[in-house]
């Protein structure tokens, strides 16, 4: 929106690297009468009050101007009033924050030049911050309490599929169940990675000191808690009965649990919005001098097409959402045939997102994956075009494949042909990383690091979840693996096994970047491999259940499918419990026994090993000129990757990360460093 | 590292790649026929229909063209796991290889060929026939040969009923169809959106309000089906089933001129045969729109 | 960032120089963890046992003989969340009324079903539902008088159906009028309201299961198509038959 | 940015504090460069799904109902808007071409005449929502009408919220900068990010002016 644009103005230089009054410069306006007692100072405190005071607010006046309609007098359902309370809730809560402080400061003409006192300690980690480490670290601890809590509905769902007949929350609570775990899972953990590692690491790998919108960042994260708190909160209006694609007319039908459905995807299209937009922006401008864009890591070239797509796409849901609040609301009829309307339409405009949206979900997985691969193998990224070619292929094609998910519909029949084209054809690039996996792999020195082993585990699904998608590319086999467990299945290997693999494996990887502690590798091992094998024994059945003829998001099922069934329940908590260990190995090692890292503990020659664990608050000392790709390992004539390796730094980043062939050098904490 | 080390890498390479190779090649020798001929033919969904036969075929082709690809990435990726590692705590830098035009070239050709040919393939089977349990709209491309039998598939929150508009229009709870003869199904729904999904015979079509989604199928020989929704409808979706039974001809017949007499007294109450049917054909709807509107769905 | 290292590593390695921790009490940390685990646990159990919490089930399997069941089907329940919502309530075996639609019924038994119908009338979505099938000589009496199809379109016309998918019965429950003068207005209805009165019997099967039940007239008023609120929540417009072997 | 890109062979000397500053500069002003054109393109995105919508419903025709011949929103209330808007957003143009030329006070009174015409055409707008001869679930046609007045008003204020805070800023400004070219000339760091403010606005004020003419074309011309 319009409300940053013009913010990249000074707000984000440190105290210390201010130069006050240059020649002719304004002095800086100062802030003074916006000083309020502590308790109505922006922060978690105010954001509350201010969130239930603008939920009232909201569902006051829905109630004063939709009372009369005859269809909220009849079913007792008034969803105006739902909607504009969630809608005054989500504002209050951003303003509490203080994310609207600044926004109508600049409508008296002032400019705020000084940055916000940088404050210490744990406490600027729950508040509204410009700094882009604390919003990483927001991002990464909120994504991982979305994913738990999504991952515990998920078991509930299992949890009732262990019987075929008898019922341990009956038809209507499951699909509520159903609907929220997909919800959650789909729109919170399309920011899994750009939210978290985006935000954090994209700007210590192009040598920037902060992102180019600061202020949207931070909004970006403090609007994804009011998503999920309205996401939940529809269990107490009843849930929502379509599951996470919303189809219309069932959306309309649905009861006021809908409504939360509405806002809270739509606070989290925003969010999304905003998060890739920052991205872009920052990737393209904020580059440090001789970083090319043949320089730039591929994990930023991941992100940043990544971000294209969460730009571009999510508008689409937004207007889609919208059209289905308007029809749930005013009573317009775009969804509805006899007056004019059509379910198709939702159909196609969800799709177009949704699309999209799952190469979103995938493509960080890429990028991790290629980013972490030629650290562990020492080896030059293979033919680092064709990943990035890849890439961009991956997200381009993304938007003309939407109908391959309407083959059975009726819709356009004629055009399944085309469909079932662009979406095999979009296995190519997606071959593609596959080819600079293995080229990367070839006569490498593989250091089996526990980041590594999920990286193999990420190419071992995402071959399977690929190679599923081509079945239900294919018309005629589509006609029986649609709908069923069979698609669920396929997903859930490219987003679970792939994405979140991936996720893991760049966070062991990462953590010791970011909070300058590092995991417990035995621990991670472990995790790996119990979450290795039961993703697998979870997944791999449901492929087969659904090609025998299981619909998805059934509460019964045919007896038969019973023994698999009850296997794959069995493996979820299994799979469940592997997730814990992370949990347990995450809290024991990042708060309960910390252990410091070394720098570079992986001996990269990434950018952002550069600097000190964590970084500092500008980053860098000085913004670094950059010399030679990342990815140079082996090749004894490679300058260093930036000029930060002068004299007078520590020698372990020069060492580690630009090894001469044959030079030793001592491993980092992969070799079992407990302490 | 000594000064030649690049040519004893090249040669090493060379003995890895053949090596690789070679138990590529041995795996999919030995998985390939597997697939075809051993799994293939239990494939789903089983052979009840021309359709669903059909559709196993396409699972077989599929399956026995994905077997030499995940083999070549798990071959590949273990080989390397367990040839390539370097263990200890010294680490050592591995040969600087940042591209191979030729191998990315033999890749991006081969995987394009694969994938044009699946597209080609796809299309030809979904163009003969083999496409045509899946639903194709309200002017499908693919025509019956013969003479045909028209069954309407209503949806409803939540309960498939079926009509046969050539008996009389009677409508039924059950899904009879004879063997040996073309059946046209009209997908319809009474609210909101359904999926017909006809298991055994290798049918599914959605089922839209105000649209008629045909799918067309031939039942081989009689045995039972299952009928399932595949598309979320709410409340009961899980629960919303029905049963399906191809009989022979001669019993169908039979069985249709029965039921047909047997439900005339229901038969009465129903609206003139149509492919859709909307609410204010009947009067019932659930008043979701005001009085203003001409309307209330 | 200048205190000590927690990290037993050697500081003084340049090479291995361990990032600067600060140091902080232990005890503290498990105690706010402690704390947040046991609230976790809290809200998650609190959120399943909300989840779980559903309509109570009825037990008619203590009488010997055939179960008598007495329905009533309500235009408006009154009470609750939904005073709006239509609804089925059923009598225990003890004589009250109550609000479920969960029944459960012993197997192969006769079960006579009396419902009174306090509810008006309309149109069927689809009028297949007003042919009875499924119980006993696939016949009901409406108001006494033996029926096997109810036309939707004449007289009152339907105010709710009885309907058992698996089990193939089907009864629409004939309605009042919509003008009629003593209509119920608060659940549960007595006889002295206007109302019709419709009975069956059916046979239950000998194996136990759960049958579902709904209706399968568009009753949920004001939602699209008729049926949302009422008819998609169990407790309302459908339930389960529980028949215990 | 990629000014130093060629730097190869021995490392070069360090950036200076006072380049960093030049690089926060330039870097910040191509920020408000690409994020304009990427709002725009996001928007554009979202525009296209009610254009598409519009079209989909017209060809569907369900049930007869795209769009019966009475339903008619007021075509004088709606070419009004939009001419006015168009008008706004060109008369704002101008006055940057008029900035450029160094004339300060021909682009305030532009850009102020602009917030004006601004706000009377989300006024006109909502208007003519209050005075339509159909409900919104009419038919297809009033279903797209009435759910994209409000997304354009939207953006709209969003815009003109924009359009305030620079005019607010120039304004508070103006002592300070005159006898220094002012904003059209000024050539502080301060002046310099404005003025790509302003012409990352500029650009988007044209663009929902121009969105607002084909929509324009869509309901009254096409429908």
């Amino acid at each position: 929106m319009a409300i940053d644009m013009s913010n990249a103005i000074g707000v984000e230089v440190p105290a210390s690297e201010q130069v006050p009054g240059a020649p002719g410069e304004l002095p800086p306006d100062r802030r003074r009468g916006f000083q309020l007692p502590a308790l109505f100072g922006p922060g978690l405190l105010r954001a509350g009050v201010f969130a239930v005071l603008g939920y009232l607010l909201g569902h006051w006046f829905g109630n004063l101007l939709a009372s009369g309609y005859q269809q909220v007098t009849n079913s007792g359902d008034n969803n105006t009033s739902i909607i504009l309370g969630y809608l005054g809730g989500t504002i209050g809560w951003v303003a509490g924050i203080g994310v609207l402080a600044y926004p109508l400061f600049k409508m008296t003409g002032k400019e705020e030049l000084l940055a916000p006192q940088r404050r210490a300690g744990t406490s600027r980690y729950f508040k509204y911050t410009l700094d882009h480490k604390v919003v990483g670290i927001q991002y990464m601890v909120g994504m991982i309490v979305y994913f738990l809590t999504a991952g515990l509905l998920a078991l509930a769902v299992r949890t009732e599929l262990l019987s075929p007949t008898s019922h341990v929350f009956g038809p209507g609570v499951y699909i509520e169940i159903v609907g929220e775990h997909g919800t959650m899972m789909m729109m919170m953990m399309t920011s899994v990675v750009v939210g978290p590692f985006g935000n954090y690491l994209v700007p210590l790998m192009i040598g920037a000191k902060r992102m180019a919108f600061p202020r949207l960042e931070a909004l970006s994260f403090w609007l994804t808690p009011a998503a999920y708190v309205i996401l939940l909160s529809s269990l107490w209006l009843g849930g929502f009965p379509t599951g996470w694609t919303g189809y219309a007319t069932l959306s309309i039908q649905a009861g006021q649990g809908m409504d939360a459905y509405v806002v809270a995807f739509g606070v989290m299209a925003v969010s999304i919005i905003l998060a890739g937009f920052n991205i872009i922006v920052t990737v393209i401008n904020l580059r440090a001098p001789g970083l090319t864009w043949g320089r730039l890591p591929v994990f930023v070239w991941g992100v940043m097409t990544t971000s294209f797509l969460m730009v571009l796409a999510t508008p689409v849901l937004f207007g889609g959402l919208y059209m289905l609040a308007m029809d749930r609301t005013v009573q317009t009829s775009f969804f509805t045939d006899t007056l004019g309307g059509s379910s198709y339409l939702w159909e196609n405009l969800f799709w177009f997102f949704g699309h999209p949206e799952v190469y979103i979900l995938a493509l960080p997985g890429f990028a991790i994956v290629l980013e972490m691969l030629p650290v562990f193998c020492r080896k030059p990224i293979f033919a680092q075009k064709v990943a990035i070619a890849g890439m961009v292929g991956v997200s381009s094609l993304s938007f003309f494949v939407w109908q391959h998910h309407l083959f059975d519909s009726g819709i356009n029949p004629d055009m399944r042909p085309l469909f079932m084209l662009t979406t095999e054809l979009i296995s190519i690039p997606t071959g593609f990383i596959f080819l600079v996996g293995m080229g990367t792999l070839w006569k490498a020195r593989i250091r089996l690091t526990v980041p590594m082993m999920f990286c193999m585990g990420f190419f071992f699904n995402f071959l399977l979840g690929g190679i599923s998608g081509v079945f239900l590319s294919d018309v005629p086999a589509d006609t029986t693996a649609h709908g069923s467990f069979f698609v669920m299945a396929h997903f859930h290997y490219t987003i679970m096994g792939g994405l979140l693999f991936a996720f893991f494996g760049g966070l062991y990887y990462w953590l010791p970047k970011m909070t300058g502690r590092t995991m417990n590798q035995r621990l991670g091992k472990w995790n790996f491999i119990t979450m290795f094998v039961f993703f697998n024994s979870t997944f791999l059945p449901l492929f087969a259940v659904g090609e025998l003829g299981q619909p998805r998001r059934v509460f019964e099922y045919a007896k038969r499918l019973q023994t698999l069934n009850d296997w794959v329940s069995i493996s979820a908590f299994l799979l469940g419990f592997a997730i814990l260990l992370f949990v347990i190995n995450l809290v024991w090692s990042m708060i309960i026994k910390p252990v410091a890292t070394v720098e570079n503990p992986w001996h990269s020659r990434g950018l952002e090993w550069q600097t000190t664990s964590p970084p500092p608050p500008g980053n860098f000392e000085r913004i670094p000129i950059v010399l030679a790709s990342p990815y140079e390992y082996g090749n004894p004539e490679a300058l260093p990757v930036s000029d930060l390796l002068s004299p007078g730094r520590a020698p372990v980043a020069a060492n580690g990360a630009n090894t001469p062939t044959g030079q030793a050098t001592t491993a980092g904490p992969d070799t079992e460093r407990t302490s | 590292m000594a000064p030649d080390t690049g040519r004893t890498e090249e040669r090493s390479g060379r003995a890895d790649g053949v090596r690789i190779l070679v138990i590529w090649l041995i795996l999919s020798a030995i998985c390939m026929p597997l697939v075809w001929f051993v799994w293939g033919p239990h494939l789903p969904p089983g052979g009840l229909s021309d359709q669903a036969a059909g559709q196993r075929f396409d699972n077989k082709v599929l399956g026995t063209v994905a077997t030499p690809v995940v083999l070549l990435v798990c071959t590949f990726i273990i080989y390397a796991l367990v040839n390539w590692r370097q263990d200890g705590d010294d680490i050592e830098d591995g040969p600087y290889i940042t591209n191979k035009v030729r191998w990315s070239g033999w890749w991006v050709g081969i995987t394009t060929v694969t994938v044009l040919c699946l597209a080609v393939f796809g299309t030809y089977e979904l163009e003969n026939n083999n496409g045509a349990g899946s639903g194709s709209g309200p002017s499908p491309l693919f025509a019956a040969s013969g003479p045909y039998l028209p069954v309407q598939v209503i949806a409803q929150q939540w309960r498939f009923t079926f009509r046969y508009p050539t008996y009389g229009g009677m409508e039924t709870t059950s899904l009879m169809i004879p063997a040996g003869q073309e059946i046209q199904f009209n997908v319809t729904s009474l609210d909101v959106i359904h999926s017909f999904w006809a298991y055994q015979l290798g049918v599914k079509a959605d089922a839209n309000p105000g649209v008629n989604n045909v799918a067309f199928v031939k039942a081989y020989h009689p045995g039972k089906f299952n009928v399932m929704c595949a598309e979320l409808c709410g409340l009961w979706h899980g629960a919303m089933t029905a049963d399906g039974q191809v009989m022979t001809k001669a019993d169908f017949v039979a069985w249709a001129n029965r039921t047909e007499a047997q439900e005339a007294p229901v038969t009465k109450l129903l609206p003139k045969y149509s492919t859709v049917y909307a609410p204010d054909e009947t009067g019932a709807g659930g008043t979701y729109y005001g009085p203003q509107y001409p309307v209330n769905p | 960032m200048t205190d000590t290292a927690t990290s037993a590593s050697a500081a003084s390695d340049g090479e291995r120089r361990p990032v600067a921790l600060s140091s902080r009490p232990l005890a503290r940390g498990m105690a706010v963890l402690g704390v947040a685990a046991v609230l976790t646990g809290v809200l998650v159990w609190a959120v399943f046992a909300y989840l779980r919490s559903s309509v109570p089930s009825v037990d008619f399997t203590k009488t010997a003989g055939p179960v008598n069941l007495r329905v009533q089907t309500v235009a408006a329940i009154g009470f609750g969340p939904h005073p709006t919502w239509v609804s089925y309530l059923v009598q225990d075996p003890s004589g009250k009324w109550v609000h479920s639609t969960i029944w459960q019924l012993p197997a192969d038994r006769q079960i006579n079903v009396t419902v009174d119908e306090y509810d008006s009338g309309g149109a069927l979505r689809n009028s297949l539902w007003g042919g009875i099938t499924g119980t006993l000589d696939s016949q009901a009496t409406v108001n006494g008088k033996p029926t096997s199809v109810v036309d939707p379109a004449a007289g009152n016309g339907i105010a709710h159906t009885f309907n058992v998918p698996d089990l193939g019965i089907n009864v629409p429950l004939y309605g009042i009028s919509s003008k009629a003068k003593n209509p119920c207005s608060a659940a549960p209805c007595d006889t002295s309201s206007d109302h019709t009165t419709i009975t069956f019997s059916f046979h239950t099967p000998a194996g136990g299961g759960d049958y579902r039940w709904q209706c399968f007239v568009p009753c949920g008023l004001a939602y699209l198509n008729g049926n949302g609120g009422p008819m998609a929540a169990i407790g309302f417009m459908s339930g389960f038959l529980k028949v215990v072997a | 940015m990629t000014d130093l890109a060629d730097v190869t062979g021995a490392a070069p000397p360090p950036i200076p504090p006072d380049a960093e500053e030049g690089l926060a500069l330039s870097a910040a002003i191509g920020s408000i460069w690409t994020g304009s054109r990427l709002l725009i393109g996001a928007c554009s995105f979202l525009y296209a799904a009610f254009a598409f919508t519009f079209f989909y419903l017209r060809s569907l025709n369900s049930h007869g109902l795209w769009h019966p011949e009475e339903q008619h929103p007021s075509l004088l209330i709606g070419t009004s808007a939009t001419v006015v808007l168009l008008g706004a957003a060109l008369l704002h143009y101008y006055g940057v071409w008029r900035l450029r030329n160094g004339l300060n006070l021909d682009w305030r009174v532009a850009a102020i005449t602009a917030l004006g015409l601004g706000v009377l055409s989300v006024g006109l707008q909502v208007y003519q929502l209050t005075r339509l001869n159909f409900y919104p679930g009419s038919s297809g046609y009033a279903s797209v009408f009435v759910g994209w007045v409000p997304v354009h008003v939207t953006l709209l204020l969003g815009a003109l919220y924009w359009l305030e805070t620079l005019v607010a800023r120039s304004l508070r400004v103006r002592n300070a900068w005159r006898g220094r070219g002012d904003l059209g000339g000024a050539v502080t760091p301060e002046a310099t990010r404005l003025r790509a403010s302003l012409d990352a606005f500029n650009y988007f004020y044209i663009y929902l002016a121009l969105v607002g003419v084909a929509f324009w074309f869509l309901f009254y011309v096409i429908d």
